[in-house]
């Protein structure tokens, strides 16, 4: 799928992290032209912190299209932040940035 | 013969009496406003509709606090602006005064050029290829154009007869009722302005330039305010009319200059 | 008086093209999420049931600009041990948004998520093995203007 | 100058075709084919609100649906479209005026 931007940014010893998705995240339930859109969205979502899992989460179509997620985590300026995701079509996408 | 020598007068009559004078019509605007909000300050239209409701101002900060869904497209714009060489157009060297400028009437066609008339043409221009007008590119490119001015004033300027004309034409066609439900502009973004149809607030004309080209969540896009034009022209019943045509772009030269003063923003969410 | 009617008349007229046009909120949203998904969002439910008023913060709109937009934040930053976060919007067919197992994330997270109509959204926060709850009705009605 | 001379003569227009209208609803009653007359004259209508940007959004759409069910052979109905079609045109050129010299009203 399409761009994932990752903006992880530390501040007082918590970096916070914002991430937007680039995915239609359809519900399976829109009708365009009288046909149902299939379903596509992201189902998994996995955000870690120099290498280790801080967020494991369950994605349902419930969250909008191109997805927006903030978290916060303590840690550095210059620590490394990975998103990694993946649809309910099996479509995987990830990113990884240091922290400013 | 008689009847179109009296219509010609008529006309002649009407450019000449309504000579337009954008301070005194800006003053009165700003005084209905004032009378219909009286706790909402000038400098606050910038941000439109949100200067009107907490709830909402509420949510459109919590977005822009975020990562703005529009950020990623003026960015690929700024790319775009250098990619095709649209630096290399005078008008457009310097983007922060480009954005400034437009619209402004040129005494040389003897029309009105908006900040999209000079993105086309300096495209074209470059490329040889022909660049639309509503959204896209064109959308992404003048937002980031437009980008460079922020916190610069909306000062749009209206000096000698000719320009006086095409602006009173943009402010006729503004008050003008059309399409089937007889309605103007001014109908909701003057009149009801911050009154609801159904769950929307309606924006206050006062401020719509601040923010162009908008990124609209309906859209999930950008878009140029003549296409949002054309969308409003939907809503009335009139058919919509061509966007960048002299029509419309007198329209966006009246409408322009009633945001003058106001401050030019890079936060282009809207519902 | 007559444009007040042509204006009232405009908007309803306006409001069915939008919703028809746009084409993205039908008015029961049953999701197809999948069976794994719908588990865990009935398992949700069940301690939705059983939780108690939560002492975090929870924040999301009472009146919400855009169905297909709507800004929520959890923040339990102040509350020790959180190891999940979990959103739900009541009056869907399968309620769960989203849901956050934090191991080493502060007990924040803020998201956008789409309401086809007016419903309590509930915010579960576990913490140290204890679920508790805060619920905000978010009131969804169709747009008036298009365009 | 040139401009205001088109307004002029767009406007001149108008009028004549207003007049023009106006009898042209006398003949559908007379006429062996209703359908062409009526059919005509929301066609006339409409060119000439467009010529002055003030055509509504959806009489073209109705003058093509009734030509569909002229050619379905449903006469009564398509005449009954195509004056409706009409009707809007009517309507459209009448808001002209008033549309040219609109302003705030305080």
């Amino acid at each position: 799928m399409g761009s994932i931007k990752l903006k992880p940014k530390a501040r007082k010893g918590v970096i916070g992290i914002k991430a937007l998705i680039k995915h239609p995240m359809e519900t399976g339930q829109r009708k365009k032209k009288g046909k149902l859109v299939p379903a596509n969205h992201i189902v998994h979502m996995v955000v870690s912190h120099n290498g280790t899992v801080v967020v494991d989460a369950d994605i349902g179509s419930t969250v909008s299209k191109n997805p927006y997620f903030k978290f916060n985590v303590a840690g550095a300026k210059g620590d490394t932040i990975e998103l990694k995701y993946k649809d309910n079509k099996g479509k995987t996408g990830s990113a990884t940035a240091k922290s400013k | 013969m008689k009847k179109l020598i009296t219509v010609v007068a008529g006309i002649g009559f009407l450019v000449g009496a309504a000579s337009a004078n954008v301070a005194s019509d800006q003053k009165d605007l700003i005084g209905y406003f004032k009378a219909l909000q009286p706790n909402v300050e000038f400098a606050d239209y910038t941000n439109g509709v949100y200067a009107y409701d907490a709830g909402s101002r509420d949510q459109f900060e919590e977005i822009l606090d975020g990562i703005p869904p529009y950020e990623e497209a003026v960015e690929k714009g700024g790319k775009e602006f250098v990619k095709y060489g649209l630096n290399k157009c005078a008008a457009l060297k310097d983007p922060a005064a480009a954005r400034v400028k437009h619209p402004y009437f040129d005494n040389a066609t003897q029309k009105v050029v908006t900040l999209e008339a000079v993105l086309k043409a300096c495209y074209l221009k470059q490329t040889g290829k022909k660049l639309g007008s509503k959204k896209g590119k064109i959308a992404r490119i003048s937002a980031w154009i437009s980008d460079q001015a922020a916190g610069e004033k909306v000062n749009v300027k209206v000096e000698g007869a000719a320009a006086n004309a095409a602006y009173t034409q943009g402010k006729a066609f503004f008050y003008g009722k059309r399409g089937e439900f007889n309605m103007s502009c001014a109908d909701c973004h003057v009149y009801n302005a911050g009154k609801k149809a159904r769950a929307d607030i309606l924006s206050p004309m006062l401020g719509h330039a601040t923010h162009v080209p908008m990124y609209r969540a309906k859209w999930a896009g950008l878009g140029t305010m003549q296409r949002r034009y054309g969308g409003c022209l939907k809503n009335m019943r009139a058919k919509p009319i061509s966007a960048q045509s002299e029509l419309m772009n007198n329209l966006e030269y009246f409408h322009q200059a009633m945001s003058n003063g106001l401050e030019i923003t890079d936060a282009r969410y809207r519902k | 008086m007559k444009r007040r009617l042509f204006l009232k008349s405009a908007m309803a007229g306006s409001a069915v093209a939008t919703a028809v046009g746009a084409g993205l909120l039908a008015p029961s949203m049953v999701f197809a999420n999948t069976a794994d998904f719908k588990a865990k969002s009935d398992a949700a439910t069940a301690s939705t049931a059983a939780a108690g008023k939560g002492s975090f913060k929870f924040k999301a709109p009472k009146i919400a600009e855009n169905g297909a937009v709507v800004p929520v934040t959890v923040d339990a930053s102040k509350m020790e041990g959180v190891t999940q976060i979990s959103i739900s919007v009541a009056n869907n067919g399968t309620p769960l948004a989203a849901s956050f197992n934090l191991s080493g994330a502060q007990g924040y997270v803020s998201t956008r998520i789409k309401m086809g109509k007016t419903s309590p959204v509930v915010a579960l926060v576990t913490a140290g093995g204890v679920t508790t709850k805060v619920t905000q009705e978010v009131k969804v009605t169709i747009g008036g203007c298009g365009g | 100058m040139k401009k205001i001379l088109i307004t002029a003569l767009s406007v001149f227009a108008l009028t004549a075709q207003a007049g023009f209208m106006g009898a042209s609803h006398d003949w559908n009653n007379g006429s062996s084919n209703p359908f062409k007359s009526a059919i005509k004259a929301a066609e006339t209508g409409y060119k000439a609100n467009l010529a002055v940007n003030m055509a509504w959004r959806d009489t073209a759409k109705m003058i093509k649906a009734a030509k569909k069910l002229n050619a379905a052979g449903k006469t009564a109905a398509a005449v009954k479209l195509a004056n409706e079609a009409h009707h809007q045109t009517v309507k459209a050129t009448a808001q002209l005026d008033a549309s040219l010299t609109a302003d705030l009203r305080l």
